[in-house]
């Protein structure tokens, strides 16, 4: 469905954010893309949308298809269009994602003008309509309201709606849920879930909540520091991570079920997008570093069937907690 | 040293039109302190003989009715541009400053001291100037009083909504959670974190108060006449705009100038060091 | 034809002229009001109001007929009734009308066109007096003139008999006269302000334009049709601009700094005076502050030597420039270096030129002169305390007797009393006979040369600027713009 | 909502008040004196002081302040002690130049500046936007008069094109037409405020244009334009409009001058005018009336709020 | 290894007051709360946004100021003193804030922020002492001593919180009340940060009062744990009984919406919409009426006092 390839986003001084991240989602299928703060999630999903924050960063190399169409060179209000199958997008922040002059039922409007080319009583209807998929309660009503009006969880919804008014075949979910509790997260959730089955869109899941991906997605990438890592079915991930990263970033989660006091601890933090040499920029906080590691020329490898990873010595075997 | 040398130039390296500012302000200064070495004449000599000269090589912007020398002039009324600016800004400084924090540190106290100032702001600038110099008299440093009390109110506005903001701030609440008490929190956190606002305030103060003090002296109201300032000379030969128009062209031209460079500089400032305080300091202009 | 659009240099006071002396006021007014008499281009009295008169007993008795069926503005006629109260008020509250009635012993009407005015002393200088319209016994109808009192008059009072009437003043905006059609003009040819005066405009407009650049450039683009007040160094270009025609002044104006005679370092101190005096040299500061030189004559008699009041006497003192002499006569007199207070306004431009000038010269005789530059409100109110200044600086207009000047007042600023002086007035006004009184000017003026009251700056010839337009504005050498007999 | 009203008028006549005496103090505190303007060189003493007492001016400040007062609160301003006509005739004579001035200089100003800053902002970074930004701020720069001068210099004196100063009423003879004289002293008004507004516009746009919501709408697939239009313009007005307040308290001071310089019969001139006269009604009333539009206008653009954003609360 | 209370929290009530409607209104933030912290305990205080965690936080070291109750900390009522009686108790009781990036001055040096408590009650014996403690300090939460001349904007979040640590332990305090110190960093550098906490507490016999809304990050570190909900405290426990069988049903629906790291053990989630109703109705029953699967008439009634259901365990809750 959708497939990116070699995608690098270049940020203005000159440093790679993304470097050659290349993914492909199919019909139906909830894709997780988890990852530390700043390891270029949010960025690559800007790419595939093409709104990039221009001057500030721009898609250096890379294409990005739609059912095999190439999309890479337009404009994001073409990338949405019906014709051609459109990417639709949610973002992190339902608190400002909304434009606090206009209601609910006009920015609803206006995506579902551009795209069914409706007006008058069915668009009101469509409206209404969408509102009422994302589980909004008294939509008919709720048309009227403001943004300020609404409660996190229920402008997030409508975001959602907003989004689906496009018609996506795919969508992509920035954080959605970051913002919100952790009642409200399961609901927003399970709506994504469903509406993933029901309309048989294509999801790429944004998040840096691994117990998220866990609960949502059939296939997982990790990302780090501008890189795709390792990519593998959810299961596997969980299980039997290959990469030493997500080894480590698995065991320190905290787990009040296990509880001992001491967790353990990936030394360091995530290196800033100029400090990424040239090697394996997770090399300097790596058990398993060797000289080899911090020289060029890590390829990705095939570890099984569908899990690949970037790391010239990948570990295997389940993890303990 | 070195690095805050930089962090200082920082905004202008960034920006080829704010170098031009500071070029020009830089020049501005120079000009101000070293005018008896660079001017050709006194800029008070009348010579009755060389009555309104055009330029000419003797006379590179040529002179005013008492045959003064306009080149030499104009450099000397870089000096009390430079004494209106600093003046007011001064003034402006120390007084709206402490009236600020004071009011967003006391809001009981603060409420009438925000209330005096919106009763300043209710009266339109330059009449506000013009009643206050006709009242203590004209002279330089009346004018710098008048003037400041404009920029005083909008100074405490900016200072009292920053402080405010400021006050609000977790690392001010941390403080406070340590026992601090409010000269410590002034003192330490406030008053650094208001530098640079205030920075950018004093830079747009400095380019306002050339425009303020033009206007006083062209209405003659402003420097006394025997000053050789900007707007005097304007006052002075707007009755030679037909006959000799470069008369009021080039003090003129200084006083754009003057206010442009400023403008220039705080626009880089505040755009380098306080891009959240661009609302607060959007509309500076009160004359 | 038409209305005229005069750029004045700002909104005149109010223009009873009786009471005010502001020289805008008397421009505009002399079109409303009229005197009994008025003043030919030689400066002659002509009877305008006045049909003729009979001097008496020594000159201490003067009956004076006045013309029949002159009407007011309000449609009554003239007659003595109106002269008498118009007199009374003007002899009480007019600001020139003590010179000639604080010795009058009665004014009565005799006849319904005739009044008897009988005065103590006789007074050389009564038909100058009353023909001087600037705060001068310009006649209003009995009531208006009676009810008014010591209060300047109200604008719907403004009815005299003059050519145009009163329209409208919209404060700021302008002041208008119209075309008064009954006017009943005086059967003689147009002569300076005398004879006949037609109307031929329907409107004259006074329109306040304060700067000076506005004025000039208004008349080049035709939104005005006459502007005072323009600037010496503009001559030449206007002079030659065809879009322009202008108007040079014939009575000269003249700069006067008074020197405090009731206190300071300048009382009764006339060496230093006389140093001041000695300092100064006037065709510097004129050239400088006025200009063109055809502008101004660096005269130092009190009157122009076309005039019949001319006199050299004592202006041998009057431009010396001379900082040794100064320097002798400022040490002789004790002077100790203490700065002198010299007070001056920048609203006139040549007032605060010239004392720029004198400051710099007097500095090369060694006397410090400290300006005190203000407003001209702040300096009528200023030079009223005379701890407040030493020197200030005012001018002078044209006036056709020397009795009107104001150095002669003891009780103008300055305050100049002194024996030698009080002698010398009592014999000018004492007489009707003309030499015997120009010969006491001719000594008076010599006296405020030796006892420097006062330093006269020197004639000063302004012009006003013209649409070219505008036809038969008389000759130069009136005091005031008149518009009768003007065309567009 | 009319309670807010309410609250804010209670709170607008406490200022006023306040203003008042202020205003009443400060302008007694000028030196010089009204009646030696009003009656010339050659007043008398006598005449003076009659003057003064039949103005009341011989009363003590108090006892003149709360009879201003009490008539003020009654419509009555006073007598203008220069042109002994009321106060309130005089100002009003004036209120037809500033008003028409005023209303011509916001036109160019919305005109000018807010298109020109859209422009600007939409393309950020060029050289377009630069060179707009930079002119912009020069214009900030300039002295209203000196621009007037030069104005006049140019289209009154040398082209011809348009009248130099003054400005005969629309309802006298010339109509609409009198209107090309306020022409020029609009544009010099307008060009520093035009500037200002301009650069806010382009400011709050830049700033708009960096909201989430606005990355929402173009993921909705609206085309730029209406992005521009709908979502950042309409949002970047709210800075703007709170603006106007501001700008139309510098648009009285600096009609001051630029009244002066085109002696144009307005208020700004009158009052600088009245100044100069010391006369103290006129002085006090124009003061006072300014006092109240700066309030009222300041009140208009809160309430305006209310409706272009409806989060806006008024307290 | 825990004794008696250091900090007894009896009846805490705050409220704000804000504008809304325009109207000013009252917002109950924290009400009638009740705990105790006992001296090398860490008690946990976990609940969803809005619910008043700071606020009780910023009430005991009087940041706010409480409308009733009372705080008693080393045998003084906290909230009744003056402020200048107030300032040595503040340094006994001291708080780590949620973001690093927010709570210390950009403009000062991050050795200047660490001494600040120093500095103000004036406890260093001149300038070599001060550097020396303050590099002891950063050594204690794992800094290079050098930090001390860097600027905020040159650290990562990391190790601005640990500086944030360090400005709460020098001079050491009895009581830390630690607010989300580390929901704003990734888990890789949270684990890092808990464990300092950790040890510090162990090495110091601190008291740690442990705010956060993950409930995984708590139970990890927390001895026992409180549940707030709407200002009030719903349930408070040791932890093991807290995660095995909740008691309060409110804090059952939390356990359960917690995404576990287990693609083994997925959540069903509802999609319908239930969230907490508007801080500003006050009503006068349990605030967790409208979402609780056994509410009786009498939760909308009376709100349910906070009782021992068993050894060490509180639970508000009629039904439970
Ligand atoms: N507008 C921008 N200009 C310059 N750099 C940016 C911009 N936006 C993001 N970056 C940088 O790009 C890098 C990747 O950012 P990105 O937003 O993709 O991270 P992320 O993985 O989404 O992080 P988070 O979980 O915090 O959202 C970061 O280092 C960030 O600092
Ligand atoms: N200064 C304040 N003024 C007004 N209301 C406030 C203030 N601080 C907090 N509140 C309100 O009090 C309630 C509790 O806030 P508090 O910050 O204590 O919650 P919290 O549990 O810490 O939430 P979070 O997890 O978001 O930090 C909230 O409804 C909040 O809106
Ligand atoms: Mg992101
Ligand atoms: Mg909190």
């Amino acid at each position: 469905m959708l497939s990116v390839e070699d995608v690098t986003v270049r940020l203005a001084d000159s440093f790679n954010v993304v470097s050659g991240v290349s993914m492909r989602i199919e019909r139906g299928e909830v894709v997780g893309l988890v990852g530390e703060s700043g390891c270029g999630k949010s960025m690559t999903s800007l790419a595939i949308m093409g709104l990039l924050p221009a001057p500030q960063a721009r898609l250096q190399a890379g294409s990005i298809a739609l059912d095999g169409k190439d999309i890479t060179s337009l404009p994001p209000y073409r990338r949405v269009e019906a014709g051609c199958g459109g990417v639709a997008m949610i973002f992190q922040e339902p608190m400002t994602s909304l434009n606090p002059v206009l209601t609910i039922g006009d920015q609803l409007a206006e995506a579902i003008r551009v795209h069914d080319g409706v007006s008058g009583p069915a668009l009101r209807h469509r409206a209404q309509e969408l509102l009422e998929m994302v589980r909004m309660p008294d939509a008919a009503l709720q048309l009227g309201a403001y943004p300020h009006e609404l409660s996190g969880g229920m402008r997030q919804r409508v975001v959602i709606a907003i989004a689906l008014a496009c018609r996506p075949q795919v969508l992509i979910a920035d954080e959605p849920t970051t913002a919100l509790d952790v009642t409200v997260q399961s609901q927003i959730l399970a709506l994504i879930r469903e509406l993933c089955d029901e309309l048989s869109m294509a999801v790429l899941f944004i998040t840096h909540d691994l117990g998220v991906v866990a609960q949502l997605a059939d296939r997982v990438l990790v990302m780090y520091a501008g890189r795709i890592v390792e990519s593998a079915p959810v299961g596997t991930i969980f299980r039997e991570p290959a990469h030493p990263y997500t080894r480590g970033l698995l065991a320190c989660l905290p787990n009040p079920l296990a509880r001992g006091r001491r967790l353990q601890t990936i030394v360091g933090q995530a290196p800033r997008p100029h400090e990424i040499g040239d090697g394996c920029a997770f090399a300097a906080r790596c058990a398993y570093a060797e000289d080899a590691c911090r020289s060029p020329g890590a390829d990705w490898r095939q570890v099984d069937g569908d899990h690949g990873v970037l790391c010239r010595h990948p570990q295997s075997g389940q993890l303990v907690q | 040293m070195r690095e805050t040398l930089h962090t200082l130039l920082a905004p202008f390296l960034a920006r080829r039109i704010a170098l031009l500012g500071l070029a020009i302000t830089l020049l501005m200064i120079f000009a101000a302190l070293f005018a008896p070495i660079i001017v050709p004449y006194d800029p008070l000599e009348i010579d009755s003989l060389a009555r309104l000269s055009p330029p000419t090589g003797t006379h590179w912007f040529g002179t005013d009715h008492f045959g003064r020398d306009t080149f030499s002039r104009v450099v000397f009324g870089s000096r009390l541009a430079l004494i209106i600016g600093i003046g007011v800004v001064s003034f402006a400084l120390l007084t709206g400053v402490p009236a600020g924090i004071l009011s967003a540190m006391f809001p009981r106290v603060g409420w009438f001291v925000m209330r005096a100032v919106d009763v300043l702001m209710a009266f339109p600038a330059l009449l506000l100037a013009l009643g206050l110099i006709v009242i203590l008299g004209q002279g330089v440093l009346n004018a710098i009083l008048a003037i400041g009390v404009v920029y005083l109110t909008t100074t405490a506005r900016i200072t009292y909504g920053v402080t405010l903001r400021l006050r609000a701030e977790v690392y001010v609440e941390a403080s406070r959670s340590l026992g601090a008490g409010t000269v410590w929190l002034v003192l330490k956190h406030i008053l650094p974190n208001l530098v640079s606002p205030l920075l950018v305030q004093a830079s747009f103060v400095f380019a306002f108060a050339q425009l303020g003090a033009a206007s006083l002296d062209f209405l003659g109201l402003g420097a006394p006449p025997d000053i050789p300032s900007w707007g005097n000379m304007l006052a002075e030969s707007r009755i030679y705009i037909t006959r000799a128009p470069w008369l009021l062209f080039f003090p003129g031209l200084m006083i754009v100038l003057t206010a442009f460079s400023l403008n220039l500089v705080g626009d880089a400032l505040r755009d380098r060091l306080d891009p959240r305080f661009r609302e607060a300091l959007g509309t500076p202009r009160r004359n | 034809e038409g209305t005229l659009r005069y750029a004045t240099i700002g909104e005149p006071p109010s223009l009873d002229v009786q009471v005010g002396t502001a020289s805008l006021a008397s421009t505009i007014s002399q079109h409303m009001f009229e005197t009994l008499y008025a003043f030919d281009a030689a400066y002659d009295p002509q009877p305008m109001l006045a049909s003729g008169e009979q001097v008496e007993d020594d000159g201490r008795t003067l009956v004076i007929s006045l013309r029949e069926g002159v009407p007011f503005h309000n449609g009554q006629e003239m007659t003595s009734e109106d002269v008498v109260a118009s007199l009374t008020r003007w002899g009480e509250h007019g600001s020139r009308g003590g010179l000639l009635m604080k010795n009058a012993v009665s004014l009565e009407a005799t006849g319904k066109y005739e009044i008897t005015l009988k005065l103590s002393e006789p007074n050389g200088a009564w038909k100058n007096l009353l023909a001087f319209p600037n705060g001068g016994p310009v006649i209003y109808p009995a009531s208006v003139a009676s009810a008014a009192g010591k209060e300047p008059i109200a604008l719907e009072d403004y009815i005299g008999t003059g050519p145009y009437r009163f329209n409208e003043w919209k404060p700021n905006r302008h002041v208008e006269l119209v075309r008064f059609d009954d006017y009943a003009a005086v059967d003689s040819p147009a002569d300076g302000y005398a004879g006949a005066r037609v109307a031929e405009l329907d409107a004259i407009r006074f329109i306040p334009v304060p700067d000076v650049g506005t004025r000039v450039s208004g008349i080049q683009a035709g939104d005005y049709d006459y502007a005072e007040f323009i600037p010496g160094d503009l001559f030449e270009t206007l002079d030659a601009d065809s879009a322009v025609t202008v108007h040079r002044n014939g009575a000269p104006i003249y700069g006067l700094m008074f020197m405090n005679s009731k206190d300071g370092i300048l009382k009764e101190n006339r060496k230093l005076r006389q140093a001041i005096q000695a300092a100064l040299n006037k065709e510097e500061a004129l050239r400088i502050s006025i200009g063109p030189e055809k502008l101004w004559d660096a005269n130092g008699s009190f009157y122009p030597k076309t005039s019949v009041w001319y006199s050299d006497s004592g202006v041998a003192s009057f431009s010396e420039g001379d900082a040794e002499k100064a320097r002798a006569l400022a040490e002789e007199s004790g002077y100790d270096g203490t700065p002198i207070k010299l007070l001056v306004s920048t609203n006139y431009q040549f007032h605060y030129d010239q004392a720029t000038v004198f400051t710099k010269q007097l500095a090369e005789a060694g006397i410090n002169v400290q300006l005190i530059v203000v407003d001209w409100a702040t300096l009528l109110k200023k030079r009223a305390q005379p701890d407040q200044w030493d020197i200030f600086f005012t001018h002078h207009g044209s006036v056709p007797d020397p009795v009107l000047i104001t150095v002669l007042n003891e009780t103008y600023p300055g305050w100049w009393e002194t024996t030698e002086k009080e002698a010398l007035k009592a014999s000018f006004t004492g007489t009707a006979d003309i030499d015997a009184r120009r010969n006491a000017w001719s000594d008076l003026q010599a006296l405020i040369y030796d006892q420097v009251p006062a330093v006269k700056t020197g004639d000063v010839y302004s012009y006003n600027i013209a649409s070219p337009a505008l036809k038969g504005i008389g000759d130069s050498t009136v005091i005031w713009p008149h518009f009768w007999g003007v065309t567009k | 909502m009319w309670l807010y009203i309410l609250k804010r008028l209670g709170a607008a006549a406490t200022t006023l008040a306040a203003a008042s005496v202020i205003i009443f103090i400060f302008i007694h505190l000028i030196p010089g004196d009204p009646l030696y303007v009003l009656l010339g060189d050659g007043a008398t003493p006598d005449q003076v002081d009659a003057l003064r007492q039949k103005l009341g001016f011989d009363r003590s400040l108090a006892v003149q302040y709360f009879s201003w007062l009490s008539n003020v609160l009654q419509g009555d301003f006073g007598q203008s002690i220069f042109f002994q006509t009321p106060v309130l005739s005089v100002i009003g004579d004036g209120a037809e130049t500033s008003i028409l001035l005023a209303s011509i200089t916001m036109v160019w100003i919305i005109l000018l500046g807010i298109p020109v800053g859209m422009i600007a902002a939409m393309r950020h970074g060029s050289w377009t936007d630069q060179g707009l930004s930079g002119l912009a701020m020069l214009l900030a720069s300039v002295p209203t008069f000196w621009v007037g001068l030069y104005l006049i210099l140019i289209f009154a004196a040398w082209l011809g094109w348009l009248p130099s100063s003054g400005y005969p009423s629309i309802f006298d003879d010339g109509g609409l037409a009198n209107l090309q004289h306020l022409l020029l002293p609009s544009l010099a008004l307008a060009a520093p405020n035009a500037a200002l507004i301009l650069r806010l516009t382009r400011a709050s746009m830049l700033d708009v244009a960096r909201e989430d919501y606005v990355r929402t709408a173009r993921a909705k697939g609206i085309r730029p334009w209406r992005v521009v239009v709908r979502h950042i313009f309409r949002n970047a007005l709210l800075a703007v409009v709170s603006a106007f307040g501001f700008t139309l308290a510098a648009l009285i001071s600096e009609a001051v001058v630029t009244e002066t310089v085109f002696a144009l019969p307005g208020i700004g001139r009158l009052v600088v005018q009245s100044i100069l006269r010391r006369d103290y009604p006129v002085i006090q009333g124009v003061i006072l009336i300014t006092v109240v539009l700066y309030l009222g206008v300041n009140l208009c653009v809160d309430l305006s709020y209310r409706f272009l954003d409806p989060r806006v609360e008024l307290e | 290894m825990t004794t008696g209370p250091v900090l007894t929290v009896e009846g805490l009530t705050t409220s704000f007051r804000v504008k809304r409607g325009g109207r000013m209104r009252r917002i109950a933030a924290v009400k009638d709360v009740s705990f105790t912290l006992n001296q090398g305990e860490i008690l946990g205080i976990v609940g969803e946004t809005g619910c008043g965690k700071t606020t009780v936080g910023r009430s005991i070291i009087r940041l706010v100021k409480p409308e009733k109750g009372e705080v008693r900390f080393g045998g003084v009522n906290v909230q009744a003193l003056s402020d200048s009686k107030l300032r040595p108790i503040r340094l006994g009781i001291r708080m780590v804030f949620q973001d690093p990036f927010a709570s210390l001055n950009p403009r000062r040096k991050v050795g200047d922020s660490i001494a600040e408590a120093g500095d103000i009650h004036g406890l260093f014996d001149g300038l070599d002492d001060r550097a020396r403690q303050v590099a002891e300090t950063l050594s204690a939460v794992g800094l290079d001593p050098s930090f001390a001349e860097r600027f905020p904007h040159e650290l990562s979040g990391g190790q601005r919180q640990r500086v944030g640590i360090a400005r709460a332990i020098l001079p050491s305090p009895k009581v830390i009340i630690a607010d989300e110190p580390v929901s704003a960093l990734d888990v890789s550098v949270q684990a890092q940060v808990l464990n300092l906490l950790a040890d510090l507490q162990e090495k110091m016999r601190l008291s740690l009062l442990f705010i956060s809304h993950d409930l995984a990050v708590v139970g990890q570190i927390s001895d026992r744990v409180a549940v707030m909900y709407m200002g009030h405290i719903l349930e408070l426990a040791p932890t093991q009984e807290i995660f095995a069988k909740p008691k309060h049903p409110y804090t059952a629906a939390l356990m359960a919406a917690v995404p576990r790291p287990d693609p083994a053990v997925r959540i069903k989630g509802s999609t319908e919409v239930s969230e907490p109703p508007s801080r500003l109705e006050e009503a006068a029953g349990c605030p967790y009426v409208q979402r609780c699967p056994i509410a009786t008439a009498l939760c909308s009634k009376t709100m349910p006092p906070l009782r021992v259901v068993a050894d060490g365990e509180l639970v508000a809750c009629h039904n439970a």
